[in-house]
């Protein structure tokens, strides 16, 4: 069977009716249209969508973070090695930025999520319930921001790079007490 | 020297890297040993992290292509490739024929150069004093020379284009890449016959670091080492990108998973890119190399996402971009395959011995600018 | 006696090379009995002993480390041209004063001793390392005649000085309190220890054909030539070639040459033992490294190749002593040599080669160099000998390795 | 032929065949590729590309082609280059620039500023011989020393020189044909004009009296 998001999304629904699931339009030509499920049943779909013989979706090849003003994604494009299909696009969503900044893991699922939902820890502070081993991947541990925010505001004198350009010219060149 | 816990073994942790000879630049492992054996490994990366992702969104769409080619910089055209190619799939723009040849031909000459330097970083690996390694690296050489001639510059080549590539073949550039291709063959037969006869060559890679299929399509290994692994899949092959489909080429696939099949491989597939060069060569068009639609300065993709990837020399090198219209990328994300290659590392390690961390290492063929990016 | 008499001997001496340098030597002592004679005192027979004694020590050691200067340029020079560089070429014309310009670096080099690390025993390593490898060339024949110490039973005290080098290598691992130090000095003991035994075992089937332990006697049993042209050297026995095949490696393995260079092992060990070394120290550990490589190879040269005996009889126009630092170049080369094309060993395999090839492979040259004894030391000795030396080579070839590891057995697919 | 350690004699004979083969090749470099530095130089290719610098026609003052637009500055991925725009005695801005720095040890060779110079004026050098021991005063380069010659840009690049030589040859007859085509259309609009004036004034004199 020709995986296309609808097909995928009608197999998910035959299913499992209860999971709550939608089909997300994806203007532009790439015409990759995403499945955004709820965090809450996503582990459940993600069993699915590897496990079930019409889809088997046993590639999980990217996973990436995104930020959005009031939500953080976490985007899974998932192919299918044994079918050669794909990508099917599959997001979940946070309920905010900050204190509910939390999807399931779905490294159970594909291990091959294991260091890019850490990269999406580290760099977007998505917290991946259910990871094994969910620590920073790229930035050292005591870091305490998440850099790939869009309101992260990078401190200043975070090792810069001295150009012989406009104020950081003026600031090394000015005595170190006053920096 | 530390007490394992409960255990009740002497074990020893070490720190291999970031500052290790065969560690392929910064990478760190922490490693527990018994005696000599390897009982968990734990890879710590993050050494050379260069904020890619970040910087990406603040420049414009092409800014960020001679940045692709700092991701690894052996191959840096492929990156280079990757990128356009996902950007070509956000914003729809074809390229002209032409230059979709020229693609393929650097492409593959690309992969060419990344086995064969791979050859001699593996064996640098094992211990062997650079002989393999300085072959390798001669042989690459030529080809970074024909880059130069072509693009300008021997590693960062910044070549390709959003519908396109930036310049056009200069004249006798294809007569010389041609010329020197030929004698490939040769150079591969005298490097098949230094190493893989070898005994001590045989004894540290046969059945040394194994992956089955299985574990290796749900660890999201890519490219040679997955197809070392016995799985038919070639991304050239299943999206049939570029003009791939227009090329006969064989996918070559291993049936133990071992070391010795990546390594077997590497020059299987230098092999077929051979065939698909001389394809290549024979059958380029003329005609225009960068789609006249697409704008310098200021281009802007519409509104949406795209994921576009290519099968690079170390496996699948996929771009995942986010437009909100404007200038610069509202989300650009590099799936980048030395990094998920290595999620498998420590299963692959355990239980081995501490010079096979190295082999296996080497065999998986990381770089670390784009392990980090 | 006077001056003018010892000058005018210098160009006689000169006409025989064959002797030249036990008539230097000669005529050194007599120069010092001459000197006496000036201020007008007889000189001491001791003084004269311990003058015969110093200058044999200052020729050794001023011959090996001349010989260990132009070593490490050589190899450098071989390695390159096989890796099809230049090498070095840039100090001195075609860089010969390359040695100058590393030992400037290294004696101006600081002197790193970590802080957590045993200093005395840090600081004794590398001079236990040096003391047994400066030994061991005293008791090589280098020509005819030449030899400093002609002990009777030097192949023994042979091994049994060799083997300092072994407490030497661990004491710099242990002392320097670097995980890396450590694991590579249990590498050598472990590697060291094992390799003893083929390398004692080949030279044991030597001791035993020639019937005695001394290493002149040794060379002086190679002599003459088979058919008036083919020499006598034990290597073109079948029994001795394989004896011979198995000293060499074990005679790599000995001094950590690649492919046996696991206690320093740079790509898994950064450099073993030498981790925390640093200027002279180190240069001192490298040294002691050439200088029990030449004395191991020579010790080869002696047991395998005829020593100072020349390969064909119209050849012996050359003077002896040249034939034995010929040989030694030639194997100095050929160390090189395979450096240049062999990967390393891993720990575990280095182990089975030793024990499961190496030394089943030394009983049946034992067993083989009996054979050809008993049947007469002839042409059907020979044959016999060589019977007996190529079915276990194959069998233990088949079975230590080619049933595990073979290009052959692999099958790839491949898919349109 | 097969036997155990056949694979290492192969390889030993591989390593022979290059250790003396590395002598003898040296006319048709096949194996000994290596250039030495100082002596031999290599001849670059034409594509070789460096650092940029900036194109002036005969005089570099007067001839200078950048217009200090600021699209390079605001292209280059690695924000390397610096303009400030040049102002006569009355502060009015004048399109040259008064201040334009590369600073080569940030500037990453990409050649995104040629491609975006919508004036032809920055195009890319292949020197490579630019190290020194000091930071600011010799890797960052003044409009001074960026500023080079057609003639030697010409001879760097002779391809593309020629191209953007007939590119702005073309602009060029273009523009002044547009500029010809205006003053065409300008003369005829005013002797039109004049005409229909004049016919005006025939027609009806007296409403102009």
């Amino acid at each position: 069977m020709t995986l296309t998001p609808q097909t995928v999304l009608d197999r998910v629904h035959a299913a499992l009716p209860q999971a709550r699931i939608e089909l997300l339009n994806n203007p532009s030509p790439s015409g990759q249209h995403s499945l955004l499920v709820h965090r809450d049943d996503a582990l459940e779909v993600a069993q699915f969508l590897k496990n079930d013989p019409e889809l088997l979706l046993d590639y999980a090849s990217n996973v990436s973070g995104v930020d959005y003003p009031d939500h953080l994604e976490a985007v899974y494009h998932l192919f299918s090695i044994a079918q050669k299909q794909g990508p099917i696009v599959l997001r979940t969503r946070t309920g905010d930025r900050s204190g509910d900044a939390c999807l399931p893991s779905l490294t159970p699922v594909w291990k091959s999520a294991d260091f890019q939902e850490r990269e999406a820890f580290d760099l977007l502070g998505i917290r991946f319930e259910g990871h094994p081993d969910l620590r920073r991947l790229l930035m050292w541990d005591e870091f305490v921001d998440h850099p790939l925010r869009k309101d992260y505001v990078a401190p200043e004198d975070y090792e810069y790079e001295p150009t012989p350009h406009g104020e950081i010219l003026a600031k090394i060149s000015a005595p170190a007490s006053q920096a | 020297m530390t007490e394992a816990d409960g255990a009740g073994a002497q074990t020893l942790d070490v720190s291999l890297g970031p500052q290790h000879p065969s560690t392929h630049g910064v990478f760190r492992m922490n490693v527990r040993m018994d005696g000599e054996t390897v009982v968990k490994l734990q890879p710590v990366f993050g050494y050379l992290h260069r904020n890619h992702e970040k910087l990406a969104e603040g420049k414009s769409w092409l800014g960020s292509m001679p940045f692709t080619d700092r991701l690894d910089y052996i191959c840096p055209i492929t990156n280079n490739w990757g990128y356009a190619l996902a950007v070509e799939k956000l914003a729809g723009i074809e390229v002209p024929d032409r230059a979709e040849y020229i693609r393929v031909i650097v492409g593959e000459m690309t992969r060419i150069q990344n086995h064969t330097a791979f050859l001699g970083f593996i064996l640098g690996d094992m211990g062997a004093w650079g002989s393999a390694l300085m072959y390798a690296f001669r042989e690459r050489e030529k080809i970074l020379d024909l880059f130069e001639g072509l693009t300008g510059a021997r590693m960062m080549a910044n070549y390709m284009r959003f519908g396109g590539v930036r310049c056009d073949l200069p004249a006798g550039w294809l007569e010389k890449a041609r010329a020197y291709i030929e004698t490939y063959p040769a150079f591969l037969d005298e490097m098949e016959k230094f190493l893989t006869g070898n005994e001590i060559l045989l004894s540290r890679l046969q059945g040394v670091g194994v992956m089955s299929a299985e574990r290796a399509i749900n660890g999201g290994l890519s490219g040679p080492v997955l197809r070392a692994s016995g799985v038919d899949y070639d991304i050239r092959k299943v999206d049939g990108y570029g003009v791939y489909p227009r090329l006969k080429f064989r996918v070559p696939r291993g049936t133990v998973g071992d070391c010795f099949d990546r390594f077997m491989l590497r020059i299987l597939e230098i092999r077929e890119s051979i065939q698909i060069l001389q394809q290549a060569f024979a059958q380029i068009p003329q005609g225009p190399i960068l789609n006249p639609a697409v704008k310098t300065r200021g281009f802007k993709p519409p509104v949406g996402e795209a994921y576009g990837r290519i099968e690079g020399p170390k496996g699948e090198l996929g771009f995942h971009l986010v437009s909100d219209g404007g200038e610069k990328p509202y989300r650009y994300h590099i799936r980048p395959p030395s990094l998920i290659n290595l999620t498998l590392l420590e299963e692959m390690c355990v239980g081995t011995k501490i010079a096979d961390v190295m082999v296996i290492l080497g065999s998986i063929d990381i770089v670390l600018g784009e392990v980090d990016r | 006696m006077n001056f003018i008499d010892l000058l005018k001997r210098i160009p006689e001496i000169c006409k025989t090379p064959e002797t030249l340098p036990l008539e230097g030597k000669k005529l050194i002592l007599d120069f010092v009995t001459w000197l006496g004679s000036l201020v007008g005192i007889a000189v001491p027979p001791w003084v004269l002993t311990l003058v015969n004694i110093l200058v044999v020590i200052v020729a050794i050691i001023a011959v090996f480390l001349i010989m260990f200067a132009l070593m490490s340029v050589w190899e450098r020079k071989i390695l390159a041209r096989a890796q099809n560089r230049y090498g070095p070429n840039r100090v001195g014309p075609w860089g010969l004063f390359q040695p100058v310009a590393d030992g400037i670096k290294m004696l101006t080099k600081e002197d790193i001793v970590p802080r957590n690390a045993d200093k005395v025993v840090h600081f004794i390593a590398p001079i236990v390392m040096l003391v047994p490898a400066l030994i061991l060339p005293v008791l090589l024949p280098y020509g005819r005649g030449m030899v400093a110490i002609d002990l009777s039973v030097g192949i023994l005290f042979f091994f049994a000085v060799g083997a300092g080098s072994e407490v030497a290598i661990f004491l710099a691992g242990w002392s320097s309190r670097n995980k890396y130090s450590i694991l590579g000095a249990m590498r050598a003991i472990a590697q060291m220890i094992s390799y003893e035994l083929p390398l004692v075992m080949s030279a044991v089937i030597v001791a035993l054909v020639a019937g005695t332990l001394s290493p002149t006697g040794i060379v002086e049993a190679q002599g003459g030539y088979q058919f008036g042209f083919f020499p006598n050297w034990f290597v073109f026995t079948p029994w001795g070639f394989v004896a011979c095949v198995l000293f060499y490696f074990s005679a790599l393995a000995e001094s950590n040459r690649s492919p046996f260079d696991l206690p320093e092992g740079e790509s898994e060990l950064v450099a073993g033992h030498l981790t925390e070394y640093s200027g002279f120290k180190y240069a001192l550990f490298f040294m002691a490294e050439y200088v029990g490589m030449f004395a191991i190879n020579g010790l080869l040269v002696t047991l395998f190749l005829g020593g100072y005996q020349a390969p064909l009889p119209f050849l012996t126009f050359i003077p002896s002593w040249c034939w034995f630092f010929i040989k030694l170049a030639f194997l100095a080369f050929s160390l090189v040599w395979v450096r240049a094309t062999m990967p390393r060993f891993r720990i575990d395999q280095m182990m089975q080669f030793a024990w499961k090839f190496m030394l089943p492979m030394s009983f049946a040259a034992l067993f083989s160099a009996a054979a050809w004894h008993y049947a007469g030391r002839g042409l059907l000795g020979w044959g016999i000998s060589a019977v007996l030396v190529a079915i276990p080579y194959f069998a233990l070839g088949y079975f230590c390795f080619t049933r595990h590891h073979s290009a052959d057995n692999r099958r790839y697919l491949f898919s349109e | 032929m097969n036997f155990p350690g056949s694979g290492i004699f192969k390889g030993m004979v591989v390593s022979a065949i290059n250790l003396f083969g590395s002598y003898f090749d040296r006319a048709h470099a096949k194996r000994l590729i290596t250039e030495q530095y100082p002596e031999e130089r290599p001849t670059l290719p034409e594509a070789s590309r460096s650092f940029p610098f900036l194109v002036f026609d005969g005089d570099p003052e007067k001839g200078i082609r950048c217009v200090a637009c600021k699209i390079c500055e605001k292209e280059c991925p690695p924000q390397c280059i610096l303009i400030e725009q040049d102002r006569d005695e009355n502060g009015k801005l004048l399109r040259r620039p008064k201040v334009f720095n590369i600073d080569i040890s940030v500037c990453m060779g990409c050649q995104i500023c040629v491609e975006s110079c919508p004036f032809e004026s920055i195009r890319m050098d292949n020197i490579y011989e630019v190290s020194s021991y000091d930071r600011f005063d010799s890797l960052v380069l003044p409009k001074e020393k960026l500023l080079k010659s057609n003639e030697y840009y010409h001879s760097i690049h002779p391809t593309e020189a020629a191209e953007t030589d007939a590119r702005i040859e073309a602009a060029r007859l273009k523009k002044e044909a547009a500029a010809k085509a205006a003053a065409q259309k300008m003369a005829a609009a005013k002797a039109a004009a004049e005409a229909k004036a004049a016919a005006e004034q025939s027609s009806q004199p007296e409403s102009q009296a």
